[in-house]
């Protein structure tokens, strides 16, 4: 599989570590709840098709990146910096 | 027919003519007491224990391609009862017990083979690792020896204890534990099961799960409207489809686990022997391939394949650990699909639907559970208790913290 | 510095001065140890990046690089590490002093002079030895003169840029992996022969 | 199965040939290099062959026909192809520690002093014993085992399954350490051209004359494919030709690279692509300096399957036996290598490609004695060229069965009416069509299509920038493979942005490929095999059907169709056309079996590369390392470092004894310690103080400047994810300490905080781990110590420089350094950073400044025996499953601010007063030895899980109180001071009475902390 890290250019995937579905916010701040929490941490959709996800480019630049792949056929259609995703995103919003 | 020695030499003398199918390939009925998902391993040890230990058999195992197409006939063929943790053990070793005795139950030789399990370790730190889980072991009455250096050059004198990256320096071994041909224990359910009156129905995809006033009342297939007063879904790989039918959300992923097979050549190893220091594990098959994996590739997949950077992961764990591969031959390697648990442990409960039960969750561990998980899922389906056995598979236990980590990793499934 | 204490090679222990692997021939690679030199990480601070690229060009006469490349004049310049972050590079330690504080408020700056191993790789095979470990394009189309990359090389982390179009290149992996990296490196040069131009300082 | 029959042939009684007798070698022809000649054994026997040859090539030129036994009859077997696919004719090659099993001998170049070997086979290949089995043959049908061998359950370990595993595999592996090496390479491109043929080549052209990047990648050792094979003519010259003056046009480019030798294994996602080259195979041994063989990781945008397609046998009666090739075979045997595969060849064919083996034969001095079509008319034209050969022709006929017993004699032929005959011959040519090589589209989980019009399975929808050309798209023609090619290959190039040039418009001398495919014939006599490594019958395709194992996927694990060493290559349709008859379907209604990868077995090696014995992974060594080896330290594997254990004296009898003197001197005078392994990352900027409060679960709003704390970090499911330290070098700037195993997952799990949850802070954060080697200097005589390392000026006195204080110092004259008071030891200790270039001169100034007050450098045990001896918890404990407070840290957790783990960790169950906690552990018996690992149990309780209250994590024998002590996870165990348990180790055979106690079992008021 190759990824085409946004400032890296298209590295093989073992450049990079997986760590799961971008849409989870965590909920922030000493008034968050418990139970939205654990839906952070533990529930996720898990489509077979689509999937916004989090990979980190450890092996190059270290930017964590949102990839948009396929989970059937592992067709990668966007990759994103994370952290320009992250800062676009209004309050409350899923990424 | 019943299957034996003489029931063989007697179709040698027929040519063979005599032998019928070994479980139909029913067309589905509108209606069934218990409408299991999944024509798995899982599925049809299912149906076959709730019909020999619950009298139950109008029921029916909806597979959507052919029985054993997904993981049972995918995997590395492992069977071992040697967990660490207490929501683990007493049901691998109940799985244990009955591959023990399952042949002489279905009358079907699936070879399970007690050549043992070893487990490498590396460091003093692993060691008392796997003595904490060793004893875990021998406290649940389970055999479990811890080796040392020269215990385990007995057993694989050909691994390397000279160059090593990371030295040999013992293993925690479970004599017990082996390999079981994996096909067989399929369709050595499926033939039980269909003698028990059970119906497989094979080619037949479930689209939609019917609701009433929060009670199941059947399924939408292809094949039609199977109505059912209780669903179990028994679907590893791809639970989370099914359960996104009725608007559940799960804390499973779906990953991919790669496999592989060398060409066969005489035999070289006689248990299933795990590398502690990279991502390797083998064994070797009766037919003379070694049959080995390591790491899942670590995202999210439904593809039923992975990519290079894996593969040259496990083979440098092989070559590390037993350099006299090298000439040995890759023959064929393939994926299958994993539900990754946030725990790595699996979940065997009812859920919120009243008549919709759940079997899910198993990770890589899901073939050396099928009898007791079938076992285990029949208890709940027919009772609506947990089996105590699987007491601990609870889904709400993510949010009462009763969490069954054996690693340690915490709820990354792509790390368990 | 007036220290009595002398710096050991990164290299110190493991590669050995002059011709090792295939005899016959011109050697296909050379290697050339580099010790001592000048690095630090700049990091721009959030919203500073052109205000650092103007001090950078006005105080040291760099131009700050994109994504990918490296700006070179002789041993002196940067060579782009991560979004918003340079390495960056000097014959000699002393070649950074006063970085840190013309960039204050606009960047970090940390010396990183110790923590890498920098070996430079010319010769006619240099690309057909690095295609062995890079899995970078380094295809004169694709990765020329002034580009750089950070990837792995073995299994450990590596940076690499491209000094001229001989091809030479520079690499840098982390101090500490350098006796696994040069145990690749010579491992791959060997079927085409290469010289060590000295020994490491021990 | 008692009575072990020999049985002996009268025909096959004739010595073989030995010494230079070829005498099936043709007198002239073929594109070996007749001025090398070169010797060979086989099964001991002294051969000869040219230069040029393969394995299987110079056995036919010796008259050899017997090469192998199959894997479950035994029955004979001679070689059925000349390429890749082939099922039988597969041996040992070479011997000791490089004996290759399972080689096939029809791509197994020769080279002077070859050594190969049959295998499957005692005692030896002509007398193989277990021939008996064919007798068995009734019983042995697809699946018998699953229906015996259950009684009595014991038995099938002890007995039947050694049985089994016995005589089952096929050769037998190298038993030593493989002596080469391998290499692996990254290679990318515009246009990969995958197959060397007529239309591999056509596009390899056309892209290439583009200027497009274009990596050619053949199989074999010499490009060309079956233009090497077949008499044809391209445009006005031979076919070979041809092939030739392409291949040097294509040398000419330098943006070409031919890889042959070379086969492209397996596709992977986004155009990358593995392919192994065989380096060296080709020679006795690899040169010095090269590698056995390379594999390529190739990178394309597009590619163009051009891997042609492999030849059908027909499923007839004994349609195994040696001597019965594939009619391509033998034209390539004819062609190629100037070698008769028989004198009198019978030719058995589907269609009209079959008959260009008659023309060949003729020309080679063969003689040919029949050609059976089972098309029931052939064209008057194709009848005359048989009648000018003297060959009979059979139309509408097959052939039923074959004679002979170790190599074919005759042939049984069955006539359009029924009758049927034997023809005395020494090989059978059988052309039953061709499939598409469709193996590598289906990698990528594509299923292939079907196409009527040539009776196979051709490409279907292919992945994106992937396209077929010539046979393995479906157009078997060498007119269409020539015209694909060059119009894909120049497309591909197109789509990569290059011009392409005008085509060459080549014809070819006519043919036609007209067939009707014959699925298996009426009525065989005797076994015919579908898939012949792995003795399946047709016989067993309908117990299959008969049984329900219907599916394609069932019929293959039920009989083992295709999944021999061949992956089925000559098999898999085969056993699709009988099922989809038995089933009355049409074969693509059966479905198709998914191919794996690889296309050929590949050399476990080639894929591990240079990744093994030491190099399996990096070594990290500590700045130290050179001084540590000149001392004799012991080191120890942690992670990927390299750390020194501990450090023997003369005279001192084990490990326990130098670790108990370490340990004792560091409590009495001083010590040093490399702790350069420990993660540290400079945290700076404006929110750098605002990200560490959100990552850390204790506060650090008060920290001051100066200043450094301890620091626990959780994982967000409430779990400790590492600890370590924060200070504070100035006002926005940190160091951060992790540790050793958790270094580079708490720097990534920092970069996710700051880039993915919280990204408007603005902090600069690096990883400074390289730059800094860090020692440990501790005990009484540490601040002396350091005294003569410090650069005069820095007041590193109690006052100035107290418990926890930080600063930049200089070291040695002038070079920077850091300087932590901090301590893992409990002593009065300090940690130095210097960089890493003068690690190795800090660390000989420091021993030479610690000399007069008796200092020692201490290793890893050491470091841990005193972290145990203070209650500190590490890796043992941060398992992953413990809490802060499990660990007994949870009064320092902050209660006013938001921090990663926060409310995950207040779940019931993680909050249970009875869960295990940390406490420790000396033995009644003090003079009984501790081990981790061992569980708790209450004194009197039988082992068992419900009566399991926790267990041992780390044990030390403590210097310092001259017996071991532990630290353990107990139920409720800080209120159980004072209490005895069983520390119980039955894996370790042990079972001790221990009693319960505080986990600081030094200095628990910490008074030389402070000193």
């Amino acid at each position: 599989m190759r990824i085409r890290c946004p400032y890296c250019g298209e590295r093989d995937n073992g450049e990079f570590s997986y760590l799961g579905d971008a849409a989870p916010r965590r909920p922030d701040g000493l008034e968050a709840q418990a139970s939205a929490m654990h839906d952070y941490v533990y529930l996720r959709d898990n489509p077979a098709g689509e999937h916004r996800e989090l990979w980190y480019h450890g092996a190059g630049c270290r930017s964590w990146l949102v990839v948009t792949r396929d989970t059937r056929t592992h067709t990668i259609s966007d990759v994103s910096p994370a952290r320009d995703v992250a800062r676009s995103r209004r309050p409350g919003e899923a990424a | 027919m019943h299957y034996s020695v003489f029931s063989v030499l007697g179709q040698a003398l027929r040519g063979q003519r005599g032998w019928k199918p070994q479980w139909r390939d029913a067309a589905p009925r509108t209606e069934y007491d218990v409408v299991i998902v999944g024509g798995g391993g899982h599925g049809l040890a299912t149906a076959y224990y709730l019909a020999k230990e619950h009298g139950l058999t109008n029921i029916a195992v909806l597979e959507r391609s052919h029985i054993g197409s997904g993981n049972v006939g995918r995997n590395t063929t492992i069977v071992r009862s040697n967990y660490g943790l207490p929501g683990n053990i007493p049901f691998y070793e109940q799985s244990m017990k009955l591959w023990e005795g399952l042949e002489q139950d279905i009358n079907y030789n699936a070879m399970v083979s007690q050549r043992g399990v070893l487990n490498l370790y590396h460091s003093d730190a692993q060691r008392d690792a796997y003595a904490r889980r060793g004893n875990a072991m021998r406290m649940a009455g389970i055999d479990a020896e811890l080796l040392d250096r020269e215990g385990v050059r007995a057993m694989v004198p050909f691994i390397d204890f000279e160059n090593a990256r990371f030295p040999v320096k013992g293993g925690l071994l479970q004599r017990r534990g082996g390999t079981v041909r994996h096909d067989a224990v399929a369709w050595g359910y499926a033939r039980a099961a269909d003698q028990r009156g059970v119906d497989i129905v094979q080619n037949c995809a479930v689209t939609g799960i019917r609701r009433e006033n929060g009670r199941v009342t059947g399924v939408e297939t292809s094949r039609g409207l199977i109505r059912a007063r209780k669903v179990a879904l028994s679907v590893a790989g791809s639970t989370s489809l099914l359960a996104a039918m009725v608007d559940m959300r799960l804390p499973i992923e779906s990953h991919v686990l790669q496999a592989f097979v060398s060409e066969g050549v005489k035999p070289l190893i006689d248990c299933v022997m795990t590398f502690g220091a990279g991502h390797f594990y083998v064994s070797q098959s009766d037919k003379g391939g070694l049959v080995f994996g390591g790491d899942i590739d670590g995202y999210n997949s439904y593809a039923q394949r992975g990519n290079l950077a894996t593969i040259e992961d496990v083979m440098e764990g092989g070559m590390a650990l037993w350099p006299g591969l090298g000439r040995l031959r890759l023959l064929r390697h393939w994926g299958g699909v994993m539900d990754m648990s946030m725990d790595g442990s699996p979940i065997i409960d009812r859920t919120g639907i009243d008549g919709l039960y759940l079997n899910a969750g198993w990770c890589y561990g899901g073939f050396k559970a099928t009898p007791a998980a079938g076992f285990c899922f029949a208890h709940l389906i027919a009772r609506d208790a947990p089996h105590p056995d699987a007491a601990a598979y609870r889904l709400d236990r993510f949010a009462t913290g009763h969490l069954i980590d054996e690693k340690g990793m915490g709820a990354q499934p792509n790390l368990h | 510095m007036t220290s009595a204490w002398t710096p050991r090679s990164a290299w110190a222990g493991f590669a050995r001065a002059g011709r090792h692997g295939r005899p016959q021939g011109e050697p296909g690679v050379r290697l050339t140890l580099r010790d001592g030199v000048g690095l630090a990480t700049v990091i721009a601070a959030d919203g500073q990046e052109d205000a650092l690229g103007r001090i950078l060009a006005d105080r040291f006469g760099w131009s700050l690089p994109g994504s990918g490349a490296a700006t070179l004049v002789g041993e002196r310049g940067l060579v782009w590490s991560a979004p918003g972050q340079w390495l960056a590079v000097a014959e000699a330690r002393a070649g950074l002093q006063g970085l840190a504080e013309a960039l204050r408020g606009v960047a970090a700056v940390t010396d990183q002079s110790d923590a890498r191993a920098i070996v430079r790789v010319s010769g006619p095979r240099a690309r057909g030895l690095l295609s062995k470990g890079v899995a970078v394009d380094l295809h004169p189309r694709a990765f020329a003169a002034g580009q750089a990359a950070v990837t792995s090389i073995a299994h450990i982390g590596a940076q690499i840029w491209q000094r001229d179009e001989a091809p030479t290149y520079d690499l840098a992996v982390a101090r500490s992996f350098a006796g696994s990296f040069w145990s690749w490196l010579s491992h791959a040069a060997a079927e085409f022969g290469y010289e060590v131009d000295r020994e490491a300082e021990h | 199965m008692s009575t072990i029959t020999l049985r002996r042939s009268e025909a096959d009684s004739a010595p073989l040939p030995t010494g230079r007798h070829e005498a099936f070698r043709t007198a002239s022809g073929g594109l070996i290099d007749r001025r090398r000649p070169l010797e060979f054994r086989f099964d001991g026997t002294r051969l000869s062959g040219f230069e040029g040859d393969t394995l299987a090539s110079a056995l036919l030129a010796n008259g050899v026909r017997l090469v192998g036994r199959s894997f479950k009859y035994h029955r004979p077997r001679g070689i059925l192809s000349a390429g890749s696919e082939e099922p039988n004719a597969i041996v040992e090659l070479r011997s000791g520690a490089r004996r290759e099993p399972n080689t096939r001998a029809t791509v197994a170049e020769l080279y002077e002093g070859l050594e190969a070997r049959s295998q499957n086979r005692w005692p030896s290949l002509r007398y193989d014993a277990l021939a008996v089995n064919a007798l068995a043959a009734p019983i042995f049908a697809a699946g018998f085992y699953y229906k015996t061998f259950m009684w009595p359950a014991a038995f099938w370990e002890r007995l039947y399954e050694p049985l089994i595993r016995r005589a089952a595999g096929l050769g037998r592996a190298a038993e030593a350490p493989d002596p080469d090496t391998y290499d692996r390479a990254h290679a990318f491109c515009d246009v990969l051209v995958i197959g060397g043929g007529p239309a591999g080549l056509s596009a390899a052209l056309a892209a290439g004359r583009s200027g497009a990047r274009v990596i050619l990648v053949d199989e074999d050792h010499r490009l060309g494919g079956r233009l090497l094979a077949e008499r044809r003519a391209v445009g006005s010259r031979s076919g070979v030709d041809w092939a030739a003056a392409t291949i040097a046009e294509l040398e000419s480019m330098p943006e070409v690279r031919i890889l042959s030798r070379t086969t492209l294994f397996g596709v992977y996602d986004h155009g990358a692509y593995g392919a192994v080259e065989r380096v060296s195979d080709h020679l006795a041994v690899p040169p010095a300096h090269a590698p056995r063989q390379r594999l390529w990781r190739i990178t394309a945008r597009r590619a163009v399957l051009a891997a042609g397609a492999i030849e059908r046998p027909h499923i007839f009666g004994g349609n195994d036996r040696p001597g019965v090739m594939l009619a391509g075979a033998v034209r390539t045997y004819l062609n190629r290598y100037g070698v008769l595969p028989g004198r009198r060849v019978a030719i058995f064919t589907s269609g009209d490609d079959g008959w260009r083996t008659l023309a060949d034969v003729a020309a080679a001095g063969g003689q040919v004695v029949a050609v059976i079509d089972s098309r029931p008319s052939v064209s008057p034209a194709l009848r005359r060229e048989a009648e000018a050969a003297g060959a009979r022709v059979v139309s509408g006929g097959y052939v039923a069965g074959t004679k002979g017993s170790l190599a074919l004699k005759a042939i049984v032929v069955v006539d359009a009416d029924g009758s049927s005959e034997t023809i005395a011959c020494d090989c059978l040519a059988m052309a039953n069509g061709w499939n598409p090589i469709v193996h590598l589209d289906s990698h990528l989980s594509r299923r292939p299509a079907w196409d009527a019009a040539i009776h196979a399975f051709v490409p279907g929808t292919l992945p994106s920038g992937m396209v077929a050309a010539g046979a393995a798209g479906g157009r078997l023609t060498l007119a269409e493979c020539l015209e694909t090619g060059a119009q894909v290959g120049g497309e591909a190039a197109t789509a990569c942005g290059f011009a392409a040039a005008p085509r060459d418009t080549l014809g070819t001398d006519p043919e036609s490929i007209a067939h009707t495919p014959l699925w298996r014939v009426a009525k065989p006599k005797g076994k015919a095999f579908v898939d012949f490594q792995n003795d399946v019958a047709a016989a067993d395709v309908e117990l299959a059907h008969r049984e329900g194992f219907r599916a394609v996927e069932h019929l293959k694990r039920y009989t083992t169709l295709g999944m021999a060493t061949d992956q089925g290559k000559t098999s898999n349709l085969a056993g699709l056309s009988l099922m989809a008859e038995l089933t009355g379907q049409a074969i693509p209604s059966v479905g198709t079996t998914v191919f794996r990868p690889p296309f050929t077995p590949v050399a476990i090696g080639a894929f591990a590369g240079h990744h093994r014995g030491k190099d399996f992974r990096a070594i990290r060594q500590v700045p130290s390392h050179a001084w540590c080896e000149e001392q004799g330290a012991v080191f120890v594997e942690t992670g990927l470092w390299l750390r020194p254990a501990y450090f023997p004296k003369a005279g001192e009898a084990d490990w326990l004894e130098s670790v108990n003197r370490e340990v004792d001197t560091v409590r009495s005078r001083v010590g040093i310690c490399d702790v350069t392994t420990l993660g540290k990352i400079d945290i700076q900027g404006r929110d750098a103080l605002a990200l560490i409060e959100r990552v850390c679960a204790n506060p650090f709003g008060t920290l001051p400047v100066g200043k450094a704390r301890y620091a626990v970090l959780l994982r967000e499911d409430g779990f400790v994810l590492d600890d370590g330290t924060v200070a504070r070098m100035g006002e926005r700037h940190f160091v951060m300490t992790a540790s050793t195993a958790n270094a580079a997952k708490v720097m990534q799990h920092l970069e996710f905080c700051h880039q993915w949850l919280w990204p408007d802070l603005d902090v600069q954060m690096v990883s400074v781990s390289e730059q800094w080697a860090q020692y440990a200097v501790a005990g009484p005589r540490a601040r002396d110590t350091l005294r003569g390392v410090i650069d005069p000026g820095f007041d590193i006195g109690n006052e100035a420089f107290p418990f926890l204080a930080c600063a930049e110092v200089t070291v040695g004259g002038g070079i920077p350094a850091r300087l932590f008071r901090i301590s893992f030891s409990g002593e009065l200790a300090y940690e130095l950073a210097v960089p890493a270039a003068y690690g190795d001169a800090a660390w000989r100034a420091i021993m030479q400044a610690g000399s007069p007050h008796g200092i020692t450098a201490y290793g890893s045990e050491a470091l841990s025996v005193m972290r145990i001896e203070k209650g500190h918890a590490a890796g043992a404990e941060i398992n992953g499953q413990a809490t802060a407070r499990d660990l007994g840290l949870g009064g320092m957790l902050a209660k006013k601010k938001d921090y990663v783990g926060r409310l995950m960790k207040e779940r019931p169950a993680l909050t249970d007063p009875d869960r295990p906690i940390l406490v420790g552990f000396r033995p009644v018996d003090r003079a009984q030895r501790l081990r981790a690992g061992a569980h708790f149990l209450a004194l009197g309780a039988g082992p068992s899980l419900a009566a399991d209250e926790g267990f041992m994590t780390s044990v030390a024998h403590s210097p310092s109180l001259g017996h071991w002590i532990g630290l353990g996870l107990l139920r409720r165990g800080p209120e159980r001071h004072g209490e005895r348990v069983r520390a119980y180790d039955p894996v370790r055979d042990a079972d001790i009475e221990v009693e319960i106690c505080s986990p600081v079992f030094v200095d628990p008021k910490e008074e030389k902390l402070r000193v």
